[in-house]
């Protein structure tokens, strides 16, 4: 049971990589805003599936913490680039 | 070693936490009240631990909270913590004394920046060079460190002007680069041998060089060169210099005089306690070479740079990068594996007199430069002409302060330059020693270039920008009077320095 | 090659790809978003790592504070680097110093001594004398409390040099760390909703402590990043440098932490020793304090000093 | 292989990216960033030396961990430092950038420096 739930912990990461790499690459800011979401979910879904494969209920904090952090960090995001500074507009 | 003194220790290092509490919770109008109260509190616990240290020939130890180490954090004071907690605790009453007007809360108004952040600061830097001095533990060292960065990039631009944000933004990457390569080095250190305490460390390093196993371990020699070059950065030995003139050149008066008497030193006591202290007998040859080549560059570089200076808070502070590389002398005459115990023992003097009569002579020309460019209203050395007619207390002072450093008789730079010069000379390392004279003389060089227009006459129709009170003046008098007399000391205090000193001389693996 | 060692490595390689990345690229933006997820990354490291409250703090700070310090940065600054990059030699050696370190690190890392050294047998023998059950909190509050509380003079030193970069003409004015952003509806309500669930949450965090993963630093971040939040949302004012209050709950926790080290002098002969009767009680009391100061602090340092009036 | 060892290499890579960073970016901004990567990549080294000291039924070392604590609150008070020292330098001159090896101004030539003692 332990070694299919890590199979699945491996599974949603790598998904989480291919999206990360699709999500950085912009073009605008805007699609970069999503990474510390996807984190976020991916973050959380990879924590869960640890804390059951390994029987570590602490983890379950952790991925409680990500859960609030990866959205207040989107937050943020979003107001830094709701007052942008001149000369700073997005591409394209 | 005893637990007893310890309780002496834990005040030396939360004097000033304590007051950096108090300032925070109470109204602005006590702010340097609450400063100036603590110093001499804090001069009076650490003269009690040099007392306790000299009559019990030991070092002090302090086991916090009962915890021994491994496990816990031990505190240690031998004789060179002792003199630098004392050293450390005049320059800062000093600058103390000189800042007071400077930066007191104005009366019936509401509360001023830079007073409330000046003092803070300064409490700060002496938090952590106290807790440098006493620390034993690697990672402790490392907050250590951390909280004197912290106090003192702020202070660097506490005037706020573009220039200084500038110097203290460059200052603060150096030395978050030497932190976290310090860091590095201590993570590995403790993986190697499963503690961070110094004394521990020393001991299981020792064991294992007992154990006559022909190769070290690599984890030793990365960490040792890690640490060292973070220190180093944070010491700004050259070629890792290029933050301190700005940043010290660009901070009140006061404060320079304590980043350039104190807080470099910090990290040079720290390569110390790791070379000397964590290694006793078997300091690397090749690395103590190296760090002396890195002196002598330091010390003709420095001095050829300050002859170039047209402002002379700029000068000052190019002679403290020239004036450092002496200190590095330390490592190849005092574990010269050639050396008598006795040539060796001169080396050690000589190294920390260069230490303390340094951190009193350049304080004090920091300040007397502060004081000449508060008079004139600027600091280019072109325009001195006839100021010692108008602050001639400060003048004085400016000499006696450049007398030590260029090593004239009688002066505690001079007992400093003959130990190391003699130190050198009995080894047969004469380029070292060549150096050292060479220093000596453009030291002479760039201060003439001060004083021979200062004593000239003042241009007609001159009028002084601001009027220095006596009592400023006379701070910096006292400082330099004081590396001049050290030089009197007798030869007997000097023990003090060899106390708790790990024996040097003799093993060192090459 | 079982199941977890894939995992490692697929993690070990996204981190390091997210790493390249944040150094690599060519704008400010994309290489801080880079770095956010860096530090989302960091936290499940730990987690495999067996550091649940590395892991806490991690996501806390590298996810959370940090990230968001460096968005807010970076919004605003208007510099770009330059069309080509600066020296090509500066670059080729610096380039090779790095590997030559990152190789002698790695030898160092794969020749550690078999078995470890480790105090791990030590941190649990002298837990009953704490009357905690986390040996990291034992760690942090009791056998290495000197770090903890420097730590804090440390944050306290941050806090005083982030203030003293106020000009002197805004000294005692608000800080507006977030300009004059329009406040949507959407923020509004999700501060609304989210900052009482983070509160519940940070202060369980510290509350679960003592004896599980968490504590005052973790715990105290989450609560920092709900005031920033409900700050965000225009729901509550920014308090200045000057304000008294603010200063007496920065220094609460140092203060009550200093007090009980020397009180340890008369009730059990040591500083910074607790008396065991008292000592669980006497951390719980002292974590308490220090999750308020660390929020505030934390919360300072993210919103920084008041801005030059124009 | 084992994990540790996966991790103490993910550990020195980062090491060398995050110092690699630190050299040789142009905006101080970015040199944070670097500096942050860095200690990261330390502090995983760190985390690798703490789960190999595994014993008495922990994961763990709990004092390297608890240090690791530490550490990562203080780089964080760094980064606050340096980034809120960044905003105000850009607030002053509009650019972020100062040169690295330039020396300060307001040099004079050797020759003329032993002479300039009589003036003005």
């Amino acid at each position: 049971m332990g070694e299919f739930l890590t199979g699945s912990a491996c599974f949603v990461l790598a998904m989480v990589a291919l999206g990360l790499v699709r999500i950085l690459r912009g073009p605008a800011d805007a699609d970069r805003i999503m990474a510390p979401q996807l984190l976020g979910t991916g973050g959380i879904a990879v924590l869960l599936l640890l804390a059951a494969a390994t029987g570590a209920p602490a983890v379950v904090d952790v991925a409680l913490s990500l859960a609030l952090l990866a959205a207040f960090a989107s937050v943020a995001f979003v107001l830094a680039k709701g007052s942008p500074a001149p000369g700073k507009a997005d591409e394209p | 070693m005893l637990q007893a003194g310890g309780s002496l220790l834990v005040l030396a290092l939360m004097l000033p936490v304590i007051g950096i509490l108090l300032i925070m919770s109470l109204d602005a109008r006590h702010t340097g009240k609450i400063a100036l109260a603590l110093m001499p509190a804090g001069l009076a616990v650490a003269l009690a631990i040099a007392a306790r240290v000299w009559t019990t020939q030991a070092g002090l130890e302090y086991f916090i909270g009962g915890w021994a180490p491994p496990l816990g954090v031990a505190l240690r004071a031998d004789g060179i913590s002792a003199v630098m907690l004392v050293t450390t605790s005049v320059v800062i009453g000093a600058a103390g004394l000189f800042a007071r007007a400077e930066f007191r809360q104005p009366d019936n108004q509401p509360e001023a920046r830079a007073p409330l952040m000046f003092w803070l600061l300064l409490l700060g830097i002496w938090a952590g060079l106290n807790a440098v001095f006493l620390g034993g533990d690697l990672f402790n060292l490392y907050v250590a460190l951390e909280m004197l960065t912290f106090a003192a990039v702020p202070l660097v631009c506490l005037s706020g002007k573009a220039e200084t944000l500038a110097a203290a933004l460059r200052y603060l990457l150096f030395a978050l680069l030497g932190s976290a390569l310090y860091l590095l080095g201590a993570v590995l250190l403790f993986g190697a041998y499963g503690t961070l305490d110094i004394a521990l460390l020393a001991a299981r390093i020792a064991a294992q060089a007992n154990m006559a196993s022909p190769v070290w371990p690599l984890a030793l020699w990365v960490a040792l060169a890690l640490m060292t070059v973070g220190l180093l950065a944070k010491t700004a030995l050259f070629p890792l210099h290029l933050w301190l003139p700005p940043a010290h050149s660009g901070a009140p008066a006061a404060a320079s005089a304590v980043l350039s008497a104190l807080v470099v030193k910090a990290s040079f006591f720290l390569i110390v306690r790791l070379w000397f202290g964590m290694l006793p007998g078997l300091t690397p040859w090749l690395g103590a070479q190296l760090l002396a080549a890195l002196g002598a560059a330091a010390i003709l570089f420095g001095s050829v740079l300050a002859l170039r200076q047209a402002r002379l808070k700029l000068l000052v502070a190019y002679s403290t990068v020239a004036q450092i590389g002496y200190l590095f002398f330390v490592f190849p005459l005092a574990a010269n594996p050639a050396a008598s115990t006795a040539s060796a023992a001169l080396a050690w003097t000589g190294g920390w007199m260069q230490l303390v009569s340094h951190a009193l002579a350049k304080a004090a020309m920091f300040m007397a430069a502060g004081l000449i460019a508060e008079t004139l209203g600027h600091d280019r050395i072109a325009g001195l002409g006839g100021v010692a007619r108008v602050v001639p207390i400060t003048v004085i002072a400016f000499a006696l302060a450049g007398a030590s450093l260029m090593g004239l008789p009688p002066s505690g730079g001079f007992v400093a330059k003959l130990l190391l010069l003699s130190a050198a000379v009995s080894q047969g390392l004469w380029f070292w020693a060549v150096v050292m004279l060479l220093g000596g003389l453009l030291a002479g060089g760039y201060l003439f270039r001060v004083l021979s227009p200062a004593l000239g006459p003042l241009p007609a129709g001159w009028t002084p920008a601001a009027r220095i009170p006596r009592d400023r003046q006379a701070v910096a008098l006292v400082l330099a009077l004081g590396a001049v007399l050290l030089g009197f000391a007798p030869l007997k205090s000097y023990d003090l320095l060899q106390f708790g000193r790990p024996a040097i001389a003799g093993a060192v693996t090459r | 090659m079982s199941a977890a060692l894939i995992l490692d490595a697929c993690l070990v390689l996204l981190v390091l790809a997210v790493a390249v990345w944040t150094i690599a690229a060519r704008e400010t933006f994309p290489a801080i978003a880079g770095f956010v997820s860096y530090g989302l990354l960091l936290a499940i490291v730990w987690v495999r790592l067996s550091s649940v409250d590395v892991a806490l703090t991690e996501a806390a700070i590298g996810g959370g504070a940090t990230g968001v310090l460096l968005l807010g940065a970076a919004a605003r600054l208007t510099d770009r680097a330059g069309r080509r990059p600066a020296g090509i030699g500066l670059r080729i050696m610096a380039g090779a110093l790095c590997l030559a370190i990152t190789a002698a690190l790695a030898f160092v890392i794969l020749t550690l001594p078999d078995p470890a050294p480790t105090l791990a047998p030590q941190a649990v023998a002298g837990l009953p004398a704490t009357g905690v059950g986390n040996p990291i909190t034992a760690v942090l509050v009791a056998y290495r409390g000197i770090d903890t509380l420097l730590e804090k003079i440390v944050l306290l030193l941050a806090v005083i040099g982030v203030w003293c970069l106020t000009p002197d003409d805004s000294w005692g004015a608000l800080p507006a760390p977030w300009g004059t952003a329009r406040q949507d509806d959407a923020i509004v309500l999700l501060a609304r909703l989210l900052a009482p669930v983070g509160v519940v949450v940070g202060v369980y965090i510290v509350w679960v402590g003592a004896d599980d993963p968490g504590g005052a630093f973790q715990g105290g971040t989450i609560l920092a990043a709900m005031w920033l939040l409900v700050m965000m949302a225009g729901l509550i004012a920014p308090l200045p440098a000057t304000s008294r209050r603010l200063r007496r709950v920065l220094v609460a926790g140092p203060a009550l932490f200093l007090a009980v080290a020397f009180a340890g002098f008369a009730m059990s002969g040591d500083f910074l020793s607790y008396p065991p009767a008292y000592a669980k009680w006497l951390i719980k009391l002292i974590e308490a304090a220090l999750t308020l100061s660390i929020a505030a602090m934390v919360g300072v340092l993210v919103i920084g000093p008041a801005v030059r009036k124009r | 292989m084992t994990a540790e060892q996966l991790y103490g290499l993910c550990g020195a890579g980062l090491v060398g990216l995050g110092l690699f960073g630190l050299i040789t970016a142009e905006l101080p901004l970015r040199r944070i960033v670097a500096f942050n990567l860095l200690g990261g990549g330390a502090f995983v080294v760190f985390g690798v030396i703490a789960r190999r000291g595994a014993a008495a039924g922990l994961g763990g070392d709990p004092v390297p961990q608890a240090l690791i604590i530490t550490g990562v609150v203080v780089g964080f008070a760094a980064t606050a430092l340096a980034v809120t020292l960044v905003r105000r330098l850009h607030e002053e001159t509009g650019t972020t950038k100062f040169d690295q090896d330039e020396l300060p101004p307001e040099t004079v030539k050797l020759s003329d420096a032993t002479l300039s003692g009589g003036n003005p």
